[in-house]
């Protein structure tokens, strides 16, 4: 039997976040699938294992282990939502591995075998405020999200960014759901009511995958508009859009690092290509895949450059490394593993699409300690010797906690 | 008195039960400390965590079966102390952190330090001693167990209505520790542990400790779930189960049984979450949500409710299929579980040890009554377990 | 009659179901040491005072008092079992997933309480006593059978069986008689009698040739309120009570 | 759609308006208008903005349908040489139009133009200022758009076409708008104070929150008798606001509790009567969402027109759908399973694993695309109340499933049997009920039901393979709150919890308004251990 | 007619009926008398199909129903009052007597007059859920809920017990009634000696699972049958 290099993907293909992730699973096995078109890498071919977290996150832990130890994969791609990525993370660190985690996330991490490909806070909460504030003229704002981590940390950081900006407290409105809040009636309601001030409104949404389906659809049909008050999403895409009847939506917004509309070649091919792979010419494609796909490209350069799976070797070689993104541009994996990015702002159109009404003139750097948080304002990652430290605080020159 | 009594309870079947127990319980760490990894009887680090794993949930489902099989309280909320057990063993391990944690913070978790908070709520207060987190790794669940059941059980909840509360228990947990504001870490949860009582979580000699204070923890639980049950008081449950108004009728106070089983359940369903934690590595609120609950009182139904052994057999065999039809089949594994499920509700209706059981008994008595009347009767046509029959003869309605 | 010196003393006890009045202003006096034959038509209410006395069913008004000075009504059934009030049930009721044996064993007099069951070892004076009640029930060979398993004959001695092994002060008898042939009939009475020497015992029966043999004072009820009390002879010749009660 | 509607009316308008005016001096204006037009590709959002206004303060409606389109997104620039067009996808890119003459211009290559980019504001820009342009349209339904466009912009400029166009109005309702948008911009204007009194009455009169912003702005910034007219008027539309307010809170409450009922009323039957833990229960709901799924899915791509129809298409397979397979999973698994009722947990936990992961296979993962009927869509306006039309026909339609099923179950033999048979199953077969057959279709029944709760639940939820897992917590909360085998009990519990929740959720937020909910359950159960219409008496005892 | 074949029925592995042979005529009532747990009750059960037999056959009007679902032999005709009454308990007296029209054809589904003359003390109570009647009332119910289903063949298991003594007497004179209506055989279960022996054509004595005495009444020999039913 041939040796192959193998890859871990692990992605919940059951539960509740399997709407999501599988996916990404698929997205995977696709682009695994062309590197080997391509010869694989170091001449060996690349072997994908599968396994299924079940949307359980001590699970997650136990097939990660599951993955390093009796699969002996070489990397792992995979994970949706910090809580799956903290659960695996002692892991990782433990066998001394590689997981690539491709969603925008809360930031406030930075570790030395996690490479985040998705946005941190900077690279998509705070560029699309400005947007709003800038062209749109939003002066009172809505920040409503699923009560967890990530709302949370992102909303704090909007909270201060706002502050810092001169909006005051009253025109500030935060609001939590429940993970899978179907019954938005109330929350609705307090929106508009919320937006009748005489000033302009906007909603910066952080709602989690599932809510949103009804959450746009009592949006929709309780008539507010995107002229009156714009809803701003993080976290819907593509994917999301599908189950959606965009029609009353059109003019809502997103922000993302990559929308299917980007008009370049290499998005095209991706497009072609994965709907050529899952045999369905209506499938669309989303952020999180393309963060797969750079960091997945990434990792293949930086193999190649090592010349081993190793991944002591790997880590060293991959900053700095930059592979096309498919927005027309170059991503590179910086020191602090995280990469830098277009930020684009989508508006939702009638065909499930978004078209992008404003993008950031270059890349942003992906940053993984907010400047706007107390406790991480001063601390920096660099995991580049000598450095080699996720948290090192500039005021005290100490690498934060750890000891080692 | 008491031990020799014990002792006199059990039998064969459980004396097998003990003996792979302890065998399980020396040699797991053994094949994996003393065998070299290449060699084929070396036990890896990851099935040793993976084995202490299934040993906590045995204990759970061992806890639940106390509640279930003998007093008939079906508990759809056991998740709920299973988790309290957890997080107050995470708190601990969370204190343990100290500064290393990412910030550098000797009090405060990382999730509080950067959401802002300026102080250590007062909950958290004495977790960083291992004897008080130790003790609330009982006391907390036993707490809630005590409230919960003092007001369940003398407002007479019972049935379904009982079931269904314990669930709205567990859940309204759930949503309560999601959120940030409680101070457990919202969603994430607590992770991210470095040691616990100084040794290195990540250590395999740790690890091996783990799985050792797991199978202990079940085995104790184990025997002293078999007192309870073999004793009077084990009688007097099976009544309660049975027919609860007459056991009152007869003098005893129902409502303190049910809350002495409930209380100790839950206690053990503590422990099971506190060593279930260190091996897992997080504990977060999906650890509450009903959907886990419910998943435990499958494992006591799959191995026979009733039976002690039975749970835990229960427990480990269906996270063994868990395990490795997750692996094996990733994309259709839910098909192979689910027709588990139901196939052991058609075929095996007392669960696997039950049907053992029975079998057993059967073949017993049959060997008994042929020697009684030989050339006697014929054996009835339709074996008792034969689901037309239990369909026929079946006694009472659901309801 | 003055309420020290009773057993059981009920006075204007009324209890309604949906408006329907199933005990009606009932008043009944049990002496210590006395027994008591309660007859009446069907839906009298016989079984409904015995709920009420056992703390099953609350009275809507009326006292109900036991030994002169404990007020039922504020007891809960297990409080006035520990009284010393047993009961054995119309419909027999015993403990199906349990033996014939631990069903005796629990019935046991004994204490109660939690921990007392926990540690409680069964004793040899036990053990002769539960011998002793299987064989008065001629459930000896039944002992390690399921109580589900009984005919229902079977299980109406049983649960005498169970209420002479709780020992109590007063025994709340609902037709003991019941499915029984009239050999068993004519034996059951004997035994209550028999108890009845060191026993207070209320019993409720149809069987008027069972009434006859215990020979001992009557009550009918009817309508939920006496109708009729004094000597079997007495009452039954009573006008109201062949009407209502006997027949032609 | 009405916008779609609306842009036909004015394009023929406009046709018209251009026939009538084939003259000279038409021709020069638009020479004038088409470098302004031209300039519209030019800049970013603020410019266009800009040249947007100068366009609209030529006043010439001819450059209607040029905002039209941009506002649309349809207007494109020709990047070979700047020009502007109209252009629709056609041919082998664009079919392009003269914004100014709607002329045919041609036709462009899918790289030779690029598209105007609009955003929100330049949206609400353009939609103030047709509004100006559009007041004396021939179609009242544009007039009144445009009057309450007017409206939403407020500004002074607007005053004086809105009082030309109050003097030609002949429509009642349009008239009304029209006032109110003339008090609106009379408000912001420099007019003498009694005029604004008058405008500050006319305002109160509307009585809802864009009056009352309205009339804040303007306590805010005058002072004297038009300050105190104008914090009179706020104090009394906040009074009666608040007391809308509850109304509202009453209304979100019946229709969450008729969500809920719909969800939990297929289980009163499985679980309630029948006693069977049925955790499968929201997979049946999940069924018939995904039937209704497929229907709409075959009536978009062969027969759209019957779009609106699609819900009554889909209500009666998905009963059968789920019904059926209610009845072969009767017959396979449950009846084997009588008076082991809490094996069903166990056998009917492994089948909702089997399903989900059917669907999931069958269709994957991710949402289902189900769309709102025309009839489903949209809100009206009661009082200060918006009443959404599928919230509004969701609480109907649970009402009359519930009193069907109330029907059948109390009127027809069939209810009477299936009653005999839950209590006692083996005296039923001996009263010659066939119990069999009364299961397989109580069972059915039950599972048909809970499919058409996933057609309704389709309108207002995601369709997933998690669909059913969202609800079946909640179905046996209310069926127990209720009371088990109790259907009115089902019915009053689930409205209970709909509007508990709905008055919490403003105060406590939407995660501790369920907190709260889940433990007053569990405290009134304790007040009411079997339930809020518990039976009481021997009967349940025995 | 009836005839009961030689039928085994076993409880799991124990025996409870050994080769129980019994025949029931048309016009005539056949009366099954014995010691608690003799198996009486298994021998009714065994004829209505509640419980399945294990070897022998039984009869019904010339066909073998001893494989039928126990609606289908109630659909036959057979109807039963059984031992602890077994009422719905939580439906109403007038439902529960409903529930006999299951095996009616929809022009006959009404409630005989005759059934309130009988048991007038239904009739006031038809509202009432049947678990909350007293045990006598209950035991009347299920006496009428029988007869609503018009049997030809009527089967009792004690119906007497918990009853007061006049409406015994009534019952009596309900049971001669329907024989004396001659289409309709009788099996009744009855430990009251007296009662019994007015009513039977026919008896059967039981011991130990098995048909020790059996005959037609100026066979029975009452010192006889009474030495069976004493210990
Ligand atoms: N919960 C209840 N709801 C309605 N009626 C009830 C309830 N409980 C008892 N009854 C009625 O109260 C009356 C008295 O019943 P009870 O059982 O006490 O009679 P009894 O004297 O024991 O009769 P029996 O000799 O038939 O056993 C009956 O008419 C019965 O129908
Ligand atoms: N469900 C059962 N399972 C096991 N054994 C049973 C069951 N029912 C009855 N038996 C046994 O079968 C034998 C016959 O019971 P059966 O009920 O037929 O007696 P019976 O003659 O009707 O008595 P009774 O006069 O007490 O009603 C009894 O010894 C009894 O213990
Ligand atoms: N981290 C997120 N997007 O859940
Ligand atoms: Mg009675
Ligand atoms: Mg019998």
């Amino acid at each position: 039997q041939e040796e192959t290099i193998k890859v871990g993907i692990l992605h919940s293909l059951s539960g509740t976040m399997a709407i999501s992730e599988t996916t990404l699973k698929d997205a995977m096995l696709m682009l695994i699938d062309e590197q080997n078109k391509k010869g694989g890498i170091l001449g060996k071919k690349l072997e994908a294992v599968v396994v299924d977290p079940a949307s359980d996150w001590p699970l997650f832990a136990e097939k990660a282990r599951e993955l390093i130890e009796v699969n002996k994969v070489d990397a792992v791609f995979g994970c949706w939502t910090s809580v799956s990525r903290k659960s695996v993370l002692p892991v990782f660190e433990e066998l001394n591995s590689l997981l690539f985690y491709p969603v925008q996330y809360e930031g406030e991490e930075s570790q030395r075998n996690v490479f985040y490909t998705g946005a941190a806070p900077n690279q998509q909460a705070i560029p699309a405020v400005d947007y709003l504030m800038n062209e749109e003229g939003v002066e009172r704002w809505v920040l409503a999200g699923t009560d967890y981590v990530y709302p949370r940390t992102t909303n704090k950081i909007l909270e201060a960014y706002l502050k810092a900006k001169g909006v005051a407290e009253e025109d500030i409105m935060i609001n939590y759901t429940p993970f899978g809040h179907s019954d938005w009636q109330t929350i609705v309601s307090d929106i508009k009511a919320f937006g009748s001030a005489g000033k302009k409104t906007a909603v910066v949404s952080t709602i989690n995958g599932d809510a949103n389906v009804p959450f746009y659809k009592e949006l929709g049909n309780a008539g507010i508009k995107a002229e009156d008050i714009p809803v701003v999403a993080f976290s819907v895409g593509e994917e999301e859009l599908a189950g959606l009847d965009t029609a009353p939506l059109v003019g809502h917004l997103a922000a993302w690092n990559y929308f299917q509309s980007a008009d370049t070649d290499v998005n095209a091919e991706f497009i072609d290509t994965w709907q050529a792979f899952i045999g369905d010419e209506e499938r669309v494609t989303n952020d999180p895949m393309e963060a797969h796909y750079i960091g997945f490209n990434m990792w293949v350069k930086a193999v190649e450059a090592a010349g081993t799976t190793d991944p002591d070797a790997v880590i060293d070689s991959i900053v700095g490394v930059s592979v096309p993104n498919l927005t027309g541009g170059l991503s590179s994996m910086m020191p602090n593993h995280h990469i830098t990015k277009p930020v684009l702002i989508g508006e939702i159109q009638e065909d499930g699409q978004f078209e992008t009404v404003w993008e950031t003139p270059g890349l942003v750097v992906g940053d993984a300690w907010s400047d706007y948080l107390e406790g991480s304002k001063d601390l920096i990652s660099d995991w580049r010797a000598p450095m080699s430290c996720g948290n090192f605080n500039v005021k005290t020159g100490k690498c934060g906690g750890s000891e080692g | 008195m008491m031990t020799s009594y014990l002792f006199r309870t059990l039998d064969a079947k459980a004396g097998v039960f003990i003996a792979i127990l302890l065998a399980v319980i020396l040699l797991v760490p053994a094949l994996n400390i003393l065998i070299a990894p290449d060699n084929f009887f070396h036990v890896p680090n990851y099935a040793v965590t993976l084995m202490g794993k299934y040993l906590t949930y045995a204990l759970l489902a061992l806890s639940v079966d106390l509640v279930w099989g003998f007093c008939g309280i079906l508990s759809l909320g056991h998740g709920a102390f299973f988790a309290l057990g957890g997080y107050a063993m995470g708190m601990y391990l969370m204190r343990q952190i100290g500064t290393r944690g990412v910030y550098g913070d000797p009090t405060l978790p990382d999730f509080m330090v950067f959401l802002n908070w300026q102080e250590l709520p007062w909950y958290w207060y004495g977790f960083d001693m291992a004897w008080f987190a130790f003790l609330m790794v009982m006391i907390a669940p036993g707490i809630l167990a005590f409230v919960f059941g003092w007001f369940a059980f003398r407002s007479r909840v019972t049935g379904v209505y009982l079931s269904i509360i314990t669930q709205a228990l567990t859940y309204a947990l759930l949503l309560a520790f999601f959120r940030n504001d409680m101070g457990f870490g919202g969603n994430n949860g607590l992770t991210d542990f470095k040691d616990i009582l100084g040794f290195d979580i990540q250590a395999s000699s740790t690890r091996a400790g783990l799985f050792v204070a797991s199978g202990l923890a079940l085995l104790v639980c184990f025997l002293i779930c078999r007192y309870v049950t073999k004793s009077k008081l084990g009688k007097v449950l099976v009544a309660v189960r049975d027919a609860e108004s007459r056991t009152r009728f007869l003098g005893y106070r129902v409502e303190y049984y049910k809350l002495f089983v409930w209380v100790l359940s839950a206690m053990m369903a503590g422990i099971a979450g506190a060593l279930y934690v260190p091996q897992v590595g997080i504990i977060n609120p999906g650890e509450f949500a009903p959907a886990n609950s419910i998943e435990v009182v499958i494992w006591v139904a799959v191995g026979g409710r009733g039976t002690l052994i039975g749970a835990v057999l229960g427990a480990v065999l269906v996270n063994f299929a868990k395990t490795w039809f997750t692996a094996a089949l990733p994309d259709v594994w839910l098909f192979a579980l689910g027709a588990l499920f139901v196939v052991v509700t058609l075929f095996l209706p007392k669960g696997i040890l039950g049907t053992i059981g029975d079998g057993w008994t059967a073949l017993r008595q049959r060997r008994v009554s042929s020697n009684a009347q030989a050339g006697g009767g014929k054996p009835p046509k339709t074996p008792p377990t034969s689901p037309a029959a239990a369909a026929n003869v079946d006694p009472q309605p659901a309801e | 009659m003055s309420r020290q010196n009773t057993l059981l003393y009920l006075d204007g006890v009324s209890v309604s179901f949906d408006g329907f009045r199933a005990i009606n202003d009932l008043s009944m006096v049990i002496t210590h040491g006395e027994m008591r034959a309660i007859i009446g038509p069907n839906g009298a209410g016989k079984t409904t005072m015995m709920d009420i006395i056992t703390g099953k069913t609350r009275p809507d008004s009326g006292e109900v008092f036991f030994n002169g000075v404990v007020d039922l009504t504020a007891e809960d059934e297990a409080s006035i079992a520990e009284l010393g009030i047993g009961r054995k049930f119309q419909k027999p009721t015993v403990f199906e997933s349990h033996t014939v044996w631990d069903n005796l064993e629990l019935a046991l007099k004994a204490p109660r309480g939690p921990f007392a069951t926990l540690f409680h070892m069964i004793s040899g004076a036990e053990k002769t006593r539960i011998e002793d009640l299987l064989t008065l029930i001629r459930l000896g060979d039944k002992r390690d059978e399921l109580a589900a398993n009984l005919s229902h004959g079977q299980k109406q001695w049983l649960e005498i069986g169970m209420l002479l092994a709780q020992d109590p002060k007063l025994l709340l008898v609902d037709e003991p008689a019941a499915g029984m042939t009239d050999a068993e009939t004519m034996e059951t009475a004997e035994l209550l009698k028999d108890i009845a020497k060191t026993h207070s015992v209320v019993v409720v029966e149809h069987d008027m040739t069972f009434i006859r043999a215990l020979g001992v004072k009557v009550t009918c009820l009817a309508e939920g309120s006496v109708l009729a009390e004094g000597s079997l002879d007495h009452v039954s010749a009573d006008e109201r009570v062949i009407e209502v009660y006997l027949g032609r | 759609m009405s916008l779609a509607r609306s842009l036909f009316a004015l394009l023929g308008l406009v046709f018209l308006l251009g026939v009538q005016g084939q003259s000279v001096q038409a021709q020069e204006n638009l020479d004038a208008l088409r470098p302004l037009v031209n300039n519209l590709a030019k800049g970013k959002y603020d410019e266009t903005q800009r040249q947007v206004e100068a366009l609209v303060a030529s006043g010439d409606p001819v450059v209607v349908p040029t905002l039209k389109a941009l506002r649309a997104g349809d207007l494109y620039v020709r990047k070979a040489d700047g020009e502007v067009f109209i252009a629709t996808k056609g041919g082998k890119g664009y079919l392009l139009i003269d914004p100014l003459t709607t002329e045919n211009a041609g036709e462009a290559g899918r790289r030779d133009v690029s598209k105007i980019k609009v955003n929100n504001r330049l949206r609400r820009v353009i939609d103030a200022s047709m509004g100006s342009l559009t007041l004396m349209a021939a179609d009242p339904k544009v007039r009144l758009a445009a009057a309450e466009a007017v409206f939403k912009a407020g500004d002074p400029e607007g005053l004086e076409p809105l009082e030309a166009a109050l003097q030609k109005e002949t429509d009642d309702d349009v008239r009304l708008v029209m006032e109110q948008a003339r008090a609106a911009a009379l408000l912001n204007s420099d007019r003498g104070d009694s005029d604004k009194l008058e405008a500050i009455e006319t305002i109160a009169s509307i009585g809802n929150r864009d009056a009352l912003s309205l009339l804040i702005g303007v306590r805010d910034s005058t002072e004297g008798a038009l300050q105190e007219a104008a914090a009179a008027a706020i104090t009394k539309i906040e009074k009666s606001l608040a007391m809308w307010g509850n109304a509202q809170n009453i209304w979100y409450g019946i229709s969450l509790g008729s969500v809920l009922l719909l969800a939990a009323i297929g289980l009163a039957i499985t679980f309630g009567v029948m006693g069977v833990i049925n955790m499968a229960h929201g997979e049946m709901v999940m069924i018939g969402a995904y039937v209704t799924f497929v229907v709409q899915e075959l009536i978009r791509n062969s027969a759209p027109w019957l779009f609106d129809y699609s819900l009554f298409i889909a209500l009666p397979l998905a009963f059968l759908i789920s019904g059926s397979i209610g009845v072969a999973v009767e017959r396979g698994i449950i009846r084997w399973l009588y008076g082991r009722p809490l094996e069903t947990l166990l056998a009917t936990w492994g089948l909702s694993l089997i399903l989900q992961q059917a669907i999931r296979s069958l269709f994957g993962p991710t949402n289902q695309q189900v769309g709102n009927p025309e009839w489903m869509s949209g809100a009206f306006e009661l009082g200060q109340l918006t009443i959404t039309y599928n919230r509004m026909w969701i609480i109907v339609f649970a009402l009359l499933v519930f009193a069907g099923l109330m029907l059948v179950l109390k009127k027809t033999p069939f209810g009477l049997f299936t009653r005999a048979v839950t209590q006692n199953r083996r005296m039923a077969a001996s009263m010659g009920i066939r119990t069999p057959w009364i299961d397989a279709l109580t069972f059915g029944l039950g599972s048909g039901i809970a499919g058409i709760a996933g057609v309704a639940l389709s309108q207002i939820d995601n369709v997933s393979p998690n669909l059913g897992q969202g609800y079946i917590i909640d179905s046996f909360m209310v069926v127990v709150f209720g009371g088990v085998g109790n259907l009115w009990g089902t019915l009053v519990g689930a409205m209970t919890l709909g509007v508990v929740n709905k008055f919490l959720e403003p105060y406590a937020g939407a995660v501790l308004g369920k907190i709260f909910v889940l433990v007053f359950i569990i405290l009134f159960i304790q007040k009411r251990p079997r339930g809020l219409f518990a039976l009481k008496g021997r009967a349940v005892e025995a | 007619m009836l005839s009961v074949e030689n039928i085994n029925l076993h409880y799991g592995a124990a025996q409870a009926l050994k080769s129980v042979s019994l025949a029931a005529e048309i016009g005539k009532v056949t009366c099954v008398m014995g010691r608690n747990g003799v198996g009486k009750t298994s021998t009714l059960r065994a004829i209505v199909g509640q419980h399945p037999i294990s070897a022998g056959r039984i009869v019904w009007n010339g066909e073998d129903i001893s494989k039928l679902a126990p609606h289908a032999r109630a659909r036959r005709g057979i109807a039963v009052v059984p031992q602890g009454r077994e009422v719905f308990s939580l439906l109403s007296v007038k439902e529960n007597l409903e529930t006999g029209y299951a095996c009616l054809p929809r022009k006959d589904r009404n409630i005989p007059e005759v059934i309130f003359e009988l048991f007038p003390v239904l009739k006031s109570m038809l509202n009432r859920r049947g678990g909350d009647l007293s045990g006598g009332q209950q035991q009347q119910l299920a006496i009428a809920r029988a007869l609503v289903t018009r049997p030809k063949l009527l089967v009792l298991d004690e119906p007497t017990e918990g009853i007061q003594p006049s409406i015994i007497k009534d019952i009596g004179r309900a049971i001669e009634w329907l024989r004396e209506q001659g289409d309709m055989a009788i099996v009744l279960v009855e430990q009251y000696f007296e009662f019994a022996r007015d009513l039977a054509d026919d008896f059967a004595v039981m011991d130990r699972g098995e048909v020790v005495l059996a005959g037609d009444r100026k066979d029975l020999d009452e010192e006889e049958v009474r030495k069976h039913l004493t210990v």
